[in-house]
């Protein structure tokens, strides 16, 4: 098996990089994706949304729906993940081939943390309401709180970080992250307008159809920020405690 | 062909280059462990390179996702299997 | 209100799946009421768009967040993938109903999150039945992969292996289907597949490299998410181990679903002429088809377990459908489209008649067919109609798909796939009389019965008559219903649904 | 000489994505240990991000981020930004790839439960008992 399918590798690699001589230069600007498509939303993009980042206005307008799904797809992961690995049963322990030092988690260590993880969680608010206007937005701003608190967890315990964020409520934003974003989608379509149509939101907020587009996807951004967050969080504590959420990393 | 500064192709060829060696590398290495962090490692040389073609989004996604998350979760998962691989 | 139909499809199950896990404490009767009533009006939905395409004869587009596509993302609901919707949701709304007991059984914690997960699967594969953009598709079918890795792993033991088997193969194939997806974007700069089948028709791109590897990349990522042949190894063992509730719904669906990606891929994006006349591969898939359907029959004639069976005609199904997809006439076409709709029902049927045997007996090998018509008749009937359908027998809906089939091999001159066809319709012949052989007469050894009596209802009494429950009964009678139904009304499915979505050049 | 030079300046990009992707695939295919096909996954599915971000480069072109002049007009000129939509579609695929990741690993970590291993043969051999 091995040898064949290095020969079948190799054989598809030497096809598709001399099929490279096919495709456009690289950074052509007239290249068919760059005049194509691209140009309308640079060049409409701020006057229809009012965000200047372009790709956050791409993102969560033109291609919402995609990102809708694309919180659903963490939110299965954290599902899945909670299936396949979460015991209730502690009885059963588990051996630890390769363990971290425990003493290593000293004063400087916990001193550090406790500097680092509120400028981290500010800065994580900062990325994800500022995504309008600079690089980040929901995903980036999630993933940067969901990492305070395995930051916390690393530092401190496991325990320690589940106290102030409990698994429960780790599902519960989940959820609601998501339920958020397809909430103001079917918001949108209550109002006459088709799904994740921000335009719809002008009546409720009593704003132009640009401005309701903007704080549109700001709502949503704010949705996946919570899902994605939320399942940081749970991927880390499934996968850290092997399940049973006794022990982390 | 123009040719402008801030695309600098030297650069992007070394960065490459590491990727390649990190690549190689994280799949030959016997330490789990070693793979697992040299695999952030390509990672965050992805986020270099993203940097430098101009997707600073995706460059911010990549080095909080994968350099960090990911990096952080094979770890965790690597303390419960045997560190050592046989290839 | 009609006009928002196509998202309702869509957006139902997504609610539910969502608020399914929020529900938790309410207790496992809330959830399975919640998930049937989601199930059930996205169903509805299906019909009604359906029926407005039918009536009207043309596609819905629907515009996500009112954008126009290109630059939005649209949803396209033709003929083709009404039919294909309605039947997601007839399958899915069944394998639900039926899932009450054997979800609990194999779950005994957490069944409200197994609801969430069965729910988010069904979610993805509607919204693939119903996206107009290629990278959506892709989305979703991620959506639906890491839905059905979880309920596969679910069956615990040596499932796991096979799912994380099943998910290297499976991102190969999701990973090959992007990088097509990144080979098409480069060449023509868009992503919506109406516009994309505009650009594709001209000329200058008809004999470019990049789109061929781009196509290439596109069919072998599908082919390896939908089993085909050469790449079909993952498939039995990942569905055999999963639990009861989770097969009836995967294995029907699943395959079939990329087998319509497929489809929309060859005819939407690319033409029939690219395909058969630029690339010239059509005589190397009807061989590939052809070795699937006879080496699928094989190999479930060789395997005692009775799920294991069903799995390899699974992977026989698909060579039909992909055969009939590539022999480029009419005939084919409709067989392969016709065959999607009625594989789903028959294995639907086939995987709970046996889910119910295996729930009575808690037998998973041939042994336990002993003397089912006696114990479970109703059970039996519908395994009687859907290995009728499988072989191939008039009133039910596989003689006519097989027959259509049949006919698009002979009009190409594709002997090679008749033979494998007749073949494979012999083999499974052989391979459902022998278990219905012991169906009939088999020896119930717990009672000690005489062997003989062919009449299921003779007994004296001495026959403990011990049916699936309610729940599980009733969707099986469905479901062989419906087999016999799409069977007489064969000729309506065909000029109203599928005829109007023969490509162009056929 | 130029344009021999020229034409590896403008390809260089894709062949270096087309070999990490064949190196990610000869890990999944190739290795016995089921993490290092976890870490080829890992390297086959950024190849190919890095592909679809090479599609959006433009020469002399920034960050996809409306620039404004002094007096707050913005500059909306196609050939000042980068394309944005490559972007999105990555960002959506990486969050997909850390979404496959962690169930990867979940099974990873049960396999290891049932089996005591996680090297292929030595699973097979285990599953043969």
């Amino acid at each position: 098996m091995k040898p064949f399918a290095r020969i079948i590798l190799f054989l598809c690699a030497v096809m598709m990089l001399t099929a490279t001589v096919d495709l456009p230069d690289w950074a052509d600007p007239g290249s068919p994706a760059s005049t194509h498509l691209s140009p309308g939303f640079i060049e409409q993009g701020y006057h229809e949304t009012a965000t200047p980042n372009v790709v956050t206005a791409v993102l969560a307008d033109y291609r919402s729906y995609d990102t809708l799904f694309e919180s659903v797809v963490v939110f299965a992961a954290s599902l899945v993940v909670m299936l396949v690995l979460r015991r209730t049963s502690t009885g059963t322990s588990r051996i630890k081939h390769f363990r971290p030092k425990r003493e290593g988690r000293d004063t400087i260590l916990r001193g550090a943390a406790q500097s680092i993880i509120p400028v981290m969680q500010i800065f994580a608010l900062y990325v994800l309401f500022h995504g309008h206007y600079s690089p980040g937005g929901g995903f980036q701003g999630g993933v940067i709180f969901g990492a305070s608190f395995i930051l916390l967890s690393l530092c401190y315990s496991l325990k320690f970080a589940m106290q102030r964020f409990k698994e429960k409520m780790v599902l519960i934003c989940c959820a609601c992250g998501a339920l958020l974003y397809a909430g103001i989608g079917a918001v949108c379509l209550a109002m006459g307008w088709n799904f994740l149509g921000y335009a719809g939101l002008a009546g409720l907020l009593g704003v132009t159809d640009v401005m309701a587009r903007s704080h549109g996807i700001l709502a949503v951004e704010a949705g996946v920020g919570i899902t994605v967050m939320a399942v940081m969080v749970s991927l880390y504590y499934d996968l850290a405690s092997g399940g049973d959420m006794e022990e982390g990393l | 062909m123009t040719w402008d500064a801030n695309l600098l192709w030297q650069f992007d060829m070394l960065i490459l280059l590491m990727m390649v060696i990190c690549a190689v590398a994280a799949l030959s290495l016997k330490g789990l462990v070693s793979s697992a962090v040299v695999t952030g490692a390509y990672s965050f040389f992805t986020c270099l390179m993203w940097t430098h073609m101009m997707a600073v989004d995706v460059a911010f996604t990549e080095a909080a996702v994968g350099a960090a998350v990911s990096t952080v979760i094979i770890v965790a998962t690597a303390q419960y299997i045997n560190p050592w691989s046989k290839d | 209100m009609m006009d928002q139909t196509p998202v309702f499809i869509i957006a139902i199950p997504l609610f539910a799946s969502l608020l399914l896990t929020l529900i938790g404490p309410l207790g496992p009767r809330v959830a399975y009421g919640l998930l049937i009533g989601a199930l059930s009006l996205s169903l509805g939905a299906s019909l009604a768009t359906m029926v407005r395409v039918v009536q009207t004869g043309q596609a819905i587009h629907y515009y996500m967040g009112d954008w126009l596509p290109p630059m939005g993302i649209e949803l396209v609901i033709d003929h083709l993938s009404a039919a294909v919707l309605v039947m997601i949701g007839v399958c899915a709304l069944l394998s639900g109903i039926y899932s009450m007991h054997t979800a609990g059984q194999d779950n005994h914690d957490r069944l409200n999150n197994y609801y969430a997960l069965f729910s988010l699967l069904v979610t993805g594969l509607l919204g693939m039945a119903s996206a107009g953009d290629v990278f959506n598709l892709y989305v979703l079918l991620e959506i639906s992969a890491l839905a059905s890795y979880g309920l596969l792993a679910r069956g615990g033991g040596k499932a796991y292996f096979a799912t994380f088997k099943y998910l290297v193969m499976g991102t190969i194939g999701a990973c090959f289907y992007l990088l097509g997806v990144g080979y098409i974007y480069i060449m023509t700069g868009s992503l919506n597949m109406a516009d994309l089948a505009d650009i594709l028709s001209r000329e200058s791109l008809q004999e470019s490299v990049s789109i061929r590897i781009g196509f290439t990349l596109i069919i072998l990522g599908i082919w390896t998410k939908m089993a085909l042949f050469p790449l079909h190894a993952w498939l039995p063992n990942a569905y055999s181990r999963a639990g009861t509730a989770t097969a009836c719904l995967i294995a029907p669906l699943m395959t079939k679903v990329s087998v319509y990606i497929m489809l929309r891929m060859m005819f939407t994006v690319f033409s029939a002429d690219y395909i058969f006349n630029q690339i010239a591969w059509s005589s190397l898939v009807i061989y590939m088809a052809s070795a699937a359907v006879v080496l699928g029959m094989i190999t479930a004639f060789a395997q005692r377990d009775m799920r294991k069976m069903l799995t390899y005609i699974i992977v026989a199904e698909i060579g039909y459908m992909t055969g009939g997809a590539w022999l480029a006439n009419t005939a084919g076409y409709t067989g392969a489209v016709y065959h999607i709709l009625a594989d789903g029902l028959m294995t639907l049927s086939l995987f709970m008649a046996v889910g119910a045997i295996i729930y009575r007996t808690g037998d998973t090998s041939a042994n336990a067919m002993q003397g089912i018509f006696r114990r479970m008749p109703i059970t039996a009937a519908v395994f009687l109609i859907g290995a009728a359908s499988i072989v191939g027998i008039p009133p039910t809906c596989g003689f006519f798909s097989k027959w259509y089939l049949l006919q698009g091999a002979v009009q190409a001159g594709a002997w090679i796939f008749v033979a494998a066809l007749l073949i494979a319709g012999l083999m499974a012949a052989i391979i459902f009389f022998r278990l219905l052989e012991a169906a009939f007469f088999g020896n119930l050894d717990d009672e000690g019965l005489s062997v003989g009596h062919s009449a299921p209802h003779s007994g004296t009494g001495a026959v403990q008559m011990r049916e699936a429950p309610l729940t599980m009964l009733v969707p099986l009678a469905v479901a062989g219903a419906a087999l016999l139904g799409l069977g007489i009304y064969t000729n309506e499915v065909v000029t109203y649904l599928i005829r109007w979505s023969v490509p162009a050049g056929f | 000489m130029d344009e021999f030079f020229f034409f590896i300046v403008a390809k260089y990009n894709y062949w270096a994505s087309l070999i990490l992707l064949f190196i990610g695939l000869y890990g999944m295919i190739a290795k016995n240990n089921l993490m290092k096909k976890i870490i080829g996954m890992v390297i086959f599915q950024t190849a190919i991000l890095i592909f679809f971000v090479s599609i959006g480069v433009k020469w002399g072109a920034s960050v996809p981020i409306i620039r404004f002049f002094p007096d707050k007009q913005p500059l909306l000129d196609a050939t000042a930004y980068a394309n944005p939509l490559p972007h999105v579609l990555i960002l959506t695929a990486i969050v997909v790839g850390v979404a496959v990741l962690g169930v990867a690993l979940a099974i990873l970590q049960n396999i290891q439960r049932i089996h005591g291993t996680i090297e292929e043969d030595e699973i097979l051999e285990d599953m043969r008992k």
